[in-house]
C-alpha cells in the first residue's frame, strides 16, 4: 500500500497553516485581544467599527476551519500503526479532533453573528463575544487528551523499531501541559490566565503553532519511512 | 490489574521498562480513566455546582440569576472544560469492543460519529451556556434565563446523537457472533434508546413529570442509565481481561518479547 | 390450515376478544357523562389483568415455562395491578 | 398441573413438551431478560401515570373523553388477533409445518400492520383538533406512552418480518429465533392491553 495519499494530504498542512497565520494576524479582535473586562457597550462599539475586518476573517476561517484535519488524520493513521493491543487511542484521538474542530467553528460563528448585525443589543453582542472567546480559548480538554493519546501510543509501542521517535511523546505531553492553563481562562478577567493574557492567549497560540510545525515535520519523516508497509486500519 | 504486578517481575526486554511490556496496557489505561472521569463528573455536577439534579425549569428569575451567577458554577465549568476530553476515551472503550465483534465496521464508525456529536451538543455546548452565565456579572436576567434553558435543554434534551450511538452499540452486541459482550447487555442498551425517546418531551413541558427535572424524563432515565453505565463497564472489564493474547493487535510483537503468550489468559 | 381453528389458542383468543368488547361497552355506558366511576374502573382494570394473564399464560407460553419465570410473571402482574388500584383508591 | 395430562394428546396449537424437563423457556433467555425488564419499566410508567392522574382527576377525565375509544378497541382486537396468529405460527413451526407457519406469520404481520395505520387515523384528527402533547399533562402522557408503545409495535413488525424471512429462506429454521420474535410480539400486546385500560377506559 503506497503512502502517496498520506503525503498528499500532509502537504496541505503548510497552506492551511499559512492561512491560519494570516487570519490570526488580520483579525481585529486579536490585535490586541479584546479584554474580558470590557463593558458590553464598548464591545458593541468595537464590533460596529470593525465589521469588515471581523467578517472577512470569520468567513475565511469558516472556509478553512477544517483544513488542519488532514494533519490530524495522518497522525491518527500513524497512531493506529503503533503496536499497542487495541485501537482505543486511535478512536479517542479521532473523536477529540472532531470535538476540537467543532469548538473552533462555533467560536467563529459567534464572532460572525456578532458582526453580522452589530447594531444588536450590546448585551447580546457582548454575550456572543464572550461565547466566542470561550469556545476559542477554553476547550483545551480535547486537545490535551488528543496529545496524551498520541503520547501513550508512542510509549506503549511494542515494535522493536518504533513508529514515532520517543521524544515526540515527551513533546506532546509538554504541549498538553502548556495548553491546559487555557481552561482556567473562564475564571479570570485579568492577568496572565485571562483570555487576553500571556498564558491563555500569547503562549497558547505560539505553542499551538509550534506544535503544528513540529508535528508536520515529524509526520513527514514517518510517512516517508513507512514505505510500502501496510497501514493498520482502525 | 494483578496481571500487571506479576508482569513487572519479568526481566525487561530490550531497553524499555518492564511495565511497558504489559500487552494490554493501553486498554487498561483507557479503561481505568473511565471510573475516574465519572467520579469527577459526579462531584462536579452534584456537590460542587448543584447543576444536578436539574434545577426546575419553572424556577423564578431571582433563583435562576442566583444559580447562574454562582462562582462554584464557574469553577465547575472550568473543571469540565479541562476534563471533557476524557469522554471520547470513555466511548473509545465501547468502540474498541465493537471492533472485536463479528459485525461490520459501520457500527463502530456510527458510534464514533454519535459520540463526537454527542460530546459537542451534550457537553461542550451546555457547559459553556452555564459558564457564560456565571462568567460576567451584569447580564440581563432574561439573557441568563435563556442561557439556563439552553444549557439544560442541550444537556438533557440532546437526543439523536445518543439514539444513533445506543442503536449501533446495542445492535452490534445483538448481531455479534464472537460473544464479546453478553446478549442481554444488547437488550439493556435498547432501553438506553428508550430513555432518549422519553426525554423528548423536555422540549415541551415546563413543569410536571415531563419537564427536564421530571420523574418520567429525568429520574426514571437515571434509574435505567446509572446501573447500565456500571454494568457496561463491568462487562467491558471482563471482555478486556478475557481477550486472548494472540488476538491482540500487537500480538506479533508481544509474543516475541519476554512475556509468555499463555500467561495472561491463565488469569482470565 | 382449517385445522388451526380447533386449536385451544383460538378459544383463548375468543375469550380475550369477548372481554375486550365487554370492557369497551362497560366504559362506554359508564362514561357517557365522564364522571369518576369506581365500579367501571375496577371492572376495566380487572378485565385488563385477566387479559394480560391470558396472553402471558397461553400465547407467551409461560404456563409451560420454568417455575422461576412463572413466579416472576405472577409477581409482576399482581404487583402492577395492586399498585394501580392502590394508587387509584388512595386519591379517592 | 392439568396441562401435563393434556400433554400426551398435544395437537396443533399445543406447545411442545420438552422431553427432559417438561418445562421449556420459549426463545432466548436474553429476550426474557428484555421482556421482564420492559414490563417492569412500563409498569413504573403506568404507576406514575396513575399517580399524576390522581392529582388532577378532573383534567384527566375530561381529556380522556376526547380520545377515540372505538379505534382503541378495534386496535386492541387487531393486536390480539395478530398475537393469536403468531402463537399458532409458532406452534406450526415447531411441529415442522413451515409453509403453514409462514402463512400464519404473514397474517399476523397484516393484523399487526393495521395497528400503526389505525393509530395514524387516531393521532391526526387529535393533533389537527389542537390536542398535542403540550395541551396538558394527560395528553403528554397519552402521546408519550402510546408513542413509546408504537415504537415497540414498529420494531415488532420488523422482528416479525425477520421471522418470516427465517422461515422462508432457511432450510432448517431456528425455532428459538421464531419463539424469541413471538415472545417480543406478545409482550407488545400485553403492554397495549394495559395502556388501553388506563388511557381509554378507566374512569
Amino acid at each position: 500500500m503506497s503512502t502517496r495519499g498520506q503525503r498528499i494530504l500532509l502537504w496541505t498542512t503548510p497552506a492551511a497553516g499559512a492561512l491560519f497565520a494570516v487570519a490570526c494576524l488580520l483579525f481585529p479582535v486579536f490585535s490586541p485581544p479584546l479584554s474580558p473586562a470590557m463593558p458590553p457597550e464598548e464591545v458593541a462599539a468595537f464590533f460596529r467599527t470593525n465589521v469588515t475586518g471581523i467578517l472577512g476573517v470569520v468567513i475565511l476561517c469558516n472556509l478553512i476551519a477544517g483544513s488542519l484535519v488532514p494533519l490530524f488524520a495522518v497522525a491518527a493513521v500513524q497512531i493506529s500503526r503503533t503496536a499497542t493491543s487495541s485501537s482505543v487511542f486511535t478512536y479517542a484521538y479521532i473523536m477529540c479532533v472532531g470535538v476540537s474542530i467543532t469548538a473552533f467553528i462555533l467560536a467563529d460563528y459567534c464572532w460572525g453573528v456578532a458582526a453580522f448585525r452589530p447594531e444588536r443589543d450590546p448585551q447580546l453582542i457582548s454575550l456572543l463575544n464572550d461565547m466566542a472567546w470561550f469556545f476559542f480559548i477554553a476547550p483545551v480538554g480535547s486537545i490535551a487528551v488528543q496529545n496524551l493519546c498520541l503520547a501513550l501510543s508512542i510509549y506503549l509501542d511494542a515494535r522493536p523499531d518504533p513508529i514515532f521517535p520517543r521524544w515526540v511523546a515527551h513533546f506532546n505531553i509538554a504541549i498538553a501541559a502548556l495548553l491546559i492553563p487555557g481552561a482556567f481562562s473562564i475564571l479570570y478577567k485579568s492577568g496572565p490566565l485571562a483570555w487576553d493574557g500571556a498564558v491563555s492567549f500569547t503562549l497558547r497560540l505560539l505553542v499551538f503553532a509550534t506544535y503544528i510545525v513540529v508535528m508536520f515535520l515529524v509526520l513527514l519523516r514517518i510517512v516517508n519511512r513507512q514505505g510500502s508497509e501496510r497501514e493498520v486500519l482502525a | 490489574m494483578n496481571e500487571r504486578v506479576e508482569v513487572a517481575d519479568n526481566p525487561a526486554a530490550g531497553t524499555s521498562p518492564s511495565w511497558r511490556r504489559h500487552p494490554k496496557l493501553d486498554q487498561w489505561i483507557a479503561f481505568w480513566i473511565v471510573p475516574g472521569f465519572f467520579t469527577l463528573f459526579g462531584i462536579v455536577f452534584v456537590p460542587l455546582s448543584f447543576m444536578m439534579p436539574p434545577r426546575s425549569p419553572g424556577s423564578s428569575t431571582p433563583e435562576i440569576v442566583g444559580f447562574m451567577q454562582s462562582h462554584n458554577l464557574l469553577i465547575a465549568c472550568a473543571i469540565l472544560t479541562l476534563s471533557f476530553g476524557l469522554a471520547p476515551i470513555t466511548n473509545a472503550c465501547y468502540v474498541m469492543q465493537v471492533k472485536r465483534m463479528s459485525v461490520s465496521p459501520v457500527f463502530r464508525y456510527t458510534i464514533i460519529v454519535g459520540a463526537t456529536t454527542g460530546a459537542i451538543v451534550g457537553m461542550l455546548f451546555p457547559m459553556f451556556c452555564f459558564g457564560l452565565g456565571a462568567f460576567r456579572t451584569g447580564y440581563d436576567p432574561p439573557i441568563l434565563a435563556m442561557l439556563f434553558d439552553f444549557g439544560y435543554l442541550a444537556y438533557i434534551g440532546s437526543l439523536g446523537c445518543f439514539c444513533i450511538m445506543w442503536m449501533a452499540f446495542g445492535l452490534a452486541i445483538l448481531l455479534d457472533r464472537n460473544n464479546i459482550l453478553p446478549k442481554w447487555l444488547g437488550y439493556y442498551t435498547v432501553w438506553q434508546y428508550l430513555t432518549e425517546l422519553m426525554a423528548a418531551p423536555v422540549w415541551i413541558a415546563t413543569s410536571g413529570p415531563f419537564a427536564w427535572d421530571g420523574l418520567m424524563t429525568f429520574w426514571f432515565a437515571m434509574a435505567l442509565y446509572v446501573p447500565w453505565q456500571i454494568i457496561v463497564y463491568l462487562c467491558i472489564y471482563r471482555a478486556i481481561k478475557n481477550q486472548p493474547v494472540h488476538e491482540l493487535e500487537n500480538a506479533q510483537f508481544v509474543v516475541a518479547s519476554s512475556l509468555p503468550a499463555t500467561r495472561p489468559t491463565a488469569h482470565a | 390450515m382449517t385445522s388451526y381453528i380447533r386449536s385451544p389458542l383460538v378459544i383463548v383468543w375468543a375469550l380475550l376478544t369477548v372481554v375486550t368488547v365487554a370492557s369497551w361497552l362497560t366504559a362506554r355506558d359508564g362514561g357517557s357523562s365522564h364522571q369518576v366511576n369506581i365500579a367501571v374502573t375496577v371492572v376495566v382494570l380487572l378485565i385488563a389483568a385477566l387479559k394480560t394473564q391470558l396472553v402471558i399464560w397461553h400465547f407467551m407460553e409461560v404456563r409451560n415455562s420454568p417455575g422461576w419465570l412463572r413466579a416472576v410473571m405472577h409477581l409482576w402482574l399482581a404487583a402492577l395491578f395492586a399498585l394501580l388500584l392502590g394508587v387509584y383508591f388512595s386519591f379517592r | 398441573m392439568t396441562e401435563v395430562a393434556q400433554g400426551q394428546t398435544a395437537g396443533i396449537g399445543e406447545p411442545r413438551r420438552d422431553g427432559r424437563t417438561g418445562r421449556h423457556l420459549p426463545g432466548e433467555g436474553s429476550m426474557w431478560f428484555f421482556v421482564i425488564g420492559d414490563l417492569v419499566i412500563f409498569g413504573a410508567y403506568f404507576v406514575a401515570y396513575m399517580f399524576y392522574r390522581g392529582q388532577h382527576p378532573d383534567l384527566f377525565l375530561q381529556s380522556q373523553a376526547r380520545l377515540n375509544q372505538d379505534i382503541g378497541a378495534v386496535n386492541t382486537v387487531m393486536l390480539l388477533t395478530s398475537s393469536l396468529f403468531v402463537a399458532l405460527g409458532t406452534s406450526a413451526a415447531r411441529s415442522g409445518k413451515v409453509a403453514d407457519a409462514v402463512r400464519l406469520f404473514v397474517i399476523a404481520l397484516g393484523f399487526g400492520a393495521a395497528f400503526p395505520l389505525l393509530k395514524l387515523f387516531e393521532y391526526v384528527p387529535e393533533v389537527t383538533a389542537g390536542l398535542t402533547p403540550g395541551t396538558n399533562a394527560f395528553f403528554m402522557f397519552y402521546y408519550v406512552m402510546t408513542g413509546l408503545h408504537l415504537c415497540h409495535v414498529l420494531l415488532g413488525l420488523v422482528v416479525l418480518g425477520f421471522v418470516v424471512r427465517e422461515l422462508r429462506i432457511s432450510p432448517n429454521p431456528r425455532i428459538s429465533f421464531v419463539e424469541t420474535g413471538a415472545t417480543y410480539w406478545h409482550m407488545v400486546d400485553v403492554l397495549w392491553l394495559i395502556l388501553f385500560a388506563l388511557f381509554y377506559l378507566m374512569r
